[in-house]
C-alpha cells in the first residue's frame, strides 16, 4: 500500500487536523471529530448535520460553511460515524429551530444516526432525517437494503443548506431536502479498486481491460463486469440507467455533477462532460447547471460517477444562492 | 477456531466474571481473526468489518475491565454501550444492541441455561429490530439464529452451559458456512446483488467467532 | 490503458468541448485552443495570458477568470502548445494595455512562447514574459535546462491576476509574477508514475515499497528512488530541499499548497498539510494562507508536492483579492 | 532503419521533388518509429515525442503536398513553419527552425553538395541558437553534428550526394548510439541528472531518422 499518511489508525485524527489548520474558518473538536461551521449554533436557523465514513473527501467536511452544512461528522474511512458525534455535532450547531440530519442510505449510516436521533430528542432537540438513495445501480425494494446515497448528497446539502440559509424552518427545509433527493438519479462506473489504509490492497482486481459498472462509493465491485469502451458509450450506460429509472422531457431543467472517484484525471471528466452534455442536449433536456471535478470521492479510485436532477425553479435558484464552504464557493 | 480447555468450575451457571471474561474472549479472537474479517469484507463490501471489531472489542475490553459488575449483564450492557461508541458502521450498533439486549436480560448475579438462552434470544431479536434482516438474507443473522436454536434446544433437553453453548457456536459456525452460497438482500453486499454469491458473509463470521468464545467462556473443551 | 477517453487524439478537443459546455461564462476558441474570460479583451487592463500541456488540469484553464488568468493555451498532453495558439490568445485579450505571458521553465514552453512572443511585438502587441521555476528539486545553472516551474505557477496567476484586475500597468504586474516566482519554492514526490493517453502505459514501474522523489509534473521520474516512508518523513524530507534553498525566519509569513498530482485522495493531502503546518510552526514560520487540493496534476499519478511561498503584505492583500474562476474562486 | 534501393537519376543535385520527398521520408520513418521514440522518451521524458513527431510530419507531408515550388528550400520551409505551427513542445521550434533556415539557405531550383552541406550546416545553428545545447548534452545535437561533419568532409572530398548523405546518416546513428551513456544537461531528461545515464536520447534518435531519410531520398542503396 503506497499513502501519504503515518499510520492506518492515525488518519482521521490527523486529517482532522490538517482540515483545522487548513481552515480556520471552521471549528473543528477533535475528540468528538466534529467539523462546524465558525459561526455555528445561530440562533433561529435550521443546522444542517451530515456525516459518513471518511474517504469520499470532500464530501462531507469540506461542504461545511454558510449556505451548506452546519457540522460534519467523520467516521474511520468507509465507516459510519458513531451516535455519540452525531449528537455532539447536533448540540455544536442547533439554535434552537432543530438539526436536519441528511444521511446517505447505507445501513450503518441509518442505523447510527437513527440512535442520535433518539439521543438528540432525549436532550431536547427537534430532528429531521432525510435519507439519500440515488443510485440507480441499486434496484430499489423493500426486501433490501434500498439504494445507495451517492452524488445527489451534494444537491442535497446545497440546495437545503440555502434555504435554511435563507431562514426556511426545520419542516420546510427538510422537505426540500427529499424534493431533491427524489429528483436526483446517480450512475458510477470503476476502472481501478480503491485501497482503504486499514486493509492496505485494493478491493479487487480489474483486468486491464476491463471495468466495474454500478459501483458505490466504498471500494466495493459493481454490479457487473464489462469490457472497457469508449467514453461514449459509458455515459450512454450511466444517461440510460439514469433516464430510465427517472425518464426527463424536452425542456426539462436539470443540475448535473459529472463526478471525479478520486483517481480520475480532470481532464477525462471534462470529456465525459462533454458526451453527457452531448447526450442530453440530444434528448432537449437544459443542462441548467452543472459541477464536473471531484466531490464525492472513494480513496484513489479511478471512476467516474454522473448524477442528474430534475431541477425546478427553486431549486435552480437555491443553487444559485451563495455558498461559501472549501469545497463549493461561489456568490457574495 | 481451535479450542482451548478451560477449566468448568462453574458449569451451569454464568457470574459476573465470566461475563467479563466473554468479552475478553471475543476481543481476543477478533483480533486473531481481524484480517480475515476484512478480508471477506473487502470482496462483498467495504474492508472495514475486522478493523470495526477490532476497535469496538478493544474498547469494550477496557471498558468491562474497569468494571465491578454487580449482575452478570452490567458487563454486557457496558459492552453493548461501547460498541455503539466506538464501532460505528451497521456492525456497530447491531453488536451493540444486541449486547445491551443480552445484559438486560440478565440484571441478576448469577443465570443459568435457561436465562441465558432468553438473553440470547434478546438479542437476537434487537438485531432483527434494527436491521430487519431475515434468516437466508446472508448476514449475521444466519449465524446468530441457528446458534440460538441450538442453544434453545440445548437448554430445552437439560444440557449444561458448556453442552448448550458448544452446540450454540458449533451450529453457529454451519449458520456462517452456509451464508456462502447466498445472495445477500441486507448490509452492503446486497448492492453486488448475484454478485454476492460465493462469499461467506463477514458479519456471520464475527458472529460465530462471538458464540465460539462463548462456548470457551463456559469451559467447553 | 484505462481512461474515460473516446480516443487519446481526440482527447484534448473533446476536453475543450467538455470545459465550454462546463463553463458557459468562459470563451472556448476550439480551432485556436484558446480559453479566454468571457469579458476579455477589456480596455487598458494588462492581460495575463498562461499555456503548457495538457494533464495538469486544473491548470491552466481552470484559472481562467476574473483576478487571474485572462486566457489559458493548452497544448497536447504534457507538451507544449505552438506560438500560433499564443498568439490567438494574445490577440484575443489584449485591451492595449499589453499582455503577460506566464511560462512554465521548460524547453518547450520557453521556446514556442518566445516564438509568439516575436509574433505578437509584429502585430503591434506589447508582451513581458516571466518565466516560473520553482522546483527545488533541479538544481539551477547556466549550463542545463534550468529549474521546471510547477506549483508557484497557481501562486504567480493569482497574484499578479489580482494586481492586473486593480489596473496595474504591465512593468509592475510582470514586476510582481517575478517578485512571486522568486519568493516561492517547490518540491514532489511521487507513489506511482502516470499514464499518458497516447503512450498507454505507465512512465516507469515503482516497486510497491519505493517512491520517486524530486518529481516534476510530467511523469518523468524524480531525482532519486526511495523507500517509501511515513507522511511526516516526507514532508521532512521536502521541507528540507525547500529550505535549505531559501531559508525562512521566525516571524516570516508564507502562503503555502499542498497540492496532489492527480491520484492521491484528499484527506492524504490534508494529514501532509497536517505535517508541513506542524513543522513550519516549529521553526516560527507563520502560514498565512493556504490550498489544500488538486491544482497542478500530472495526470492520475499518486503523489503530491509542497510549495512555500515567502509572502510580503502586498502579496497576501493581492491573494485576498476577488477571484472567480472555476478552480479558485473567493471574494466578491 | 533499412535502405531501400531508390533510383539515383539525379545524383548530383536536389530538385524540388526530392526537397518533398525527404520531408515524406522522414514521415514515413516517424510513422514506423513513433512507439520506439516515445517509449525512449518515456524512459528519460514524458513520453511524447513519438506522438509529436508524428503529428508534426503528418502536417507537414499534408503541407508540401499541396504546393507547386519554385526552389528546392520552398517546400522545407513550409514543413518547417508547419512544425512550429504544430508540434509543441521543444522539438517543434527546433526542428522547425533548423527546417526553416535550411529551407532558406537552398532558394534555388536545384542544389549540388556543396550547397546542401551549407544549409544543413544552418540548421544545426538555429538548433543550437534556440536551445542553447552543446555537442555531449544529449539532444538531436548529438546526432546532428556528426551527421553535419561526414556530409561537410564527403562534399569537401568531392563526393556525390547520395554519398554524402549516406556517410551523415551513418554519422548520425553512430551519435544517436553515443547519447545512451551521457548525463543530460538540457532539455528535460536533465531533471534526472545522473539517472538519464544509460537511455538513449529520443530527439538524437529522430534526428537519425531525419538523416536516414534524406540518404534514402538522395538515392542510396
Ligand atoms: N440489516 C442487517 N441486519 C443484520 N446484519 C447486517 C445487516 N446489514 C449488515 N449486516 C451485517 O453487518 C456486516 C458488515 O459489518 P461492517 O462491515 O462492520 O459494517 P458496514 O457494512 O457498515 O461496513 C455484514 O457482513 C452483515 O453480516
Ligand atoms: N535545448 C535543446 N537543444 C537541443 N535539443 C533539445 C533541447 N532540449 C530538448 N531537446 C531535444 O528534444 C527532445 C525532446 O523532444 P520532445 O519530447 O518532442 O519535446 P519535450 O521535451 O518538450 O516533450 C530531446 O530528446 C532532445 O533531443
Ligand atoms: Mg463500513
Ligand atoms: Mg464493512
Ligand atoms: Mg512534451
Ligand atoms: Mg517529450
Amino acid at each position: 500500500m503506497k499513502k501519504f499518511i503515518n499510520a492506518p489508525e492515525a488518519v482521521l485524527a490527523e486529517a482532522l487536523s490538517g482540515i483545522a489548520a487548513a481552515h480556520p474558518e471552521l471549528k473543528v473538536d477533535a475528540e468528538n471529530k466534529v467539523i462546524s461551521r465558525g459561526d455555528a449554533g445561530r440562533r433561529g436557523k435550521v443546522a444542517l448535520v451530515s456525516g459518513g465514513g471518511s474517504g469520499h473527501e470532500p464530501l462531507h467536511g469540506g461542504f461545511v460553511g454558510l449556505g451548506m452544512l452546519d457540522a460534519a461528522c467523520p467516521g474511520e474511512v468507509f465507516t459510519s460515524p458513531v451516535p455519540g458525534q452525531m449528537l455532539a455535532a447536533a448540540q455544536a450547531v442547533d439554535g434552537g429551530a432543530g438539526v436536519l440530519f441528511i444521511v446517505k442510505n447505507y445501513t450503518g449510516d441509518v442505523l447510527n444516526f437513527q440512535m442520535a436521533a433518539e439521543l438528540a430528542a432525549e436532550e431536547g432537540i427537534t430532528v429531521e432525517t432525510v435519507l439519500v438513495d440515488d443510485d440507480v445501480a441499486v434496484k430499489d425494494s423493500t426486501w433490501t437494503a434500498g439504494r445507495r446515497g451517492t452524488g445527489a448528497t451534494v444537491f442535497v446539502e446545497k440546495i437545503a443548506g440555502a434555504l435554511a440559509e435563507q431562514g426556511a424552518g426545520l419542516a420546510a427545509v427538510a422537505e426540500m431536502a427529499k424534493r431533491v433527493n427524489a429528483a436526483s438519479r446517480s450512475f458510477a462506473v470503476a476502472l481501478t479498486a480503491c485501497t482503504t489504509p486499514a486493509s492496505g490492497k485494493p478491493g479487487f482486481d480489474l483486468p486491464e481491460d476491463e471495468m466495474e459498472v454500478g459501483v458505490g462509493i466504498h471500494g466495493e465491485p459493481g454490479r457487473r463486469r464489462e469490457k472497457l469502451r469508449p467514453a461514449k458509450e459509458i455515459v450512454a450506460t450511466a444517461l440510460d440507467a439514469i433516464l430510465t429509472d427517472q425518464p426527463l422531457d424536452t425542456g426539462d431543467e436539470t443540475i448535473v455533477m459529472v463526478n471525479g472517484l478520486g483517481g480520475t484525471p480532470l481532464i477525462e471528466l471534462y470529456v465525459v462532460f462533454n458526451e453527457v452534455a452531448a447526450a442530453l442536449a440530444d434528448k432537449g433536456v437544459v443542462v441548467a447547471r452543472n459541477l464536473v471535478g471531484n466531490y464525492v470521492t472513494s480513496l484513489d479510485m479511478a471512476g467516474a460517477s454522473l448524477t442528474v436532477c430534475r431541477a425546478d425553479a427553486d431549486m435552480l435558484s437555491l443553487w444559485d444562492a451563495p455558498v461559501n464552504t472549501p469545497a463549493l464557493r461561489w456568490g457574495s | 477456531m481451535t479450542t482451548s480447555p478451560v477449566p468448568t468450575m462453574n458449569g451451569d451457571s454464568v457470574d459476573t466474571d465470566r461475563a467479563r471474561t466473554w468479552v475478553q474472549a471475543i476481543a481476543a479472537a477478533v483480533d486473531q481473526h481481524k484480517d480475515h474479517l476484512t478480508q471477506l469484507d473487502s470482496a462483498i463490501g467495504d474492508a472495514d468489518h475486522g478493523t470495526n471489531m477490532h476497535r469496538g472489542f478493544s474498547a469494550a475490553t477496557t471498558a468491562v475491565a474497569a468494571m465491578e459488575p454487580d449482575t452478570v449483564g452490567a458487563a454486557l450492557i457496558t459492552a453493548g454501550t461501547t460498541l455503539i461508541s466506538t464501532v460505528g458502521g451497521a456492525s456497530g450498533p447491531l453488536y451493540g444492541g444486541a449486547f445491551r439486549a443480552i445484559g438486560k436480560a440478565l440484571d441478576t448475579p448469577t443465570a443459568g441455561t435457561q436465562q441465558l438462552a432468553a438473553a440470547l434470544a434478546a438479542g437476537l431479536a434487537s438485531i432483527q429490530k434494527l436491521g430487519a434482516a431475515a434468516p437466508g438474507d446472508k448476514t449475521m443473522i444466519d449465524a446468530y439464529a441457528p446458534a440460538l436454536a441450538a442453544f434453545q434446544q440445548q437448554a430445552g433437553a437439560g444440557a449444561d452451559l458448556a453442552a448448550a453453548a458448544t452446540a450454540a457456536a458449533d451450529a453457529a459456525e454451519v449458520g456462517m458456512r452456509s451464508t456462502t452460497p447466498m445472495q445477500a438482500r441486507k448490509g452492503r453486499a446486497s448492492y453486488l446483488g448475484a454478485r454476492s454469491i460465493g462469499h461467506q458473509d463477514p458479519g456471520a463470521t464475527s458472529t460465530a467467532l462471538v458464540f465460539r468464545a462463548l462456548a470457551e467462556t463456559l469451559g467447553a473443551r
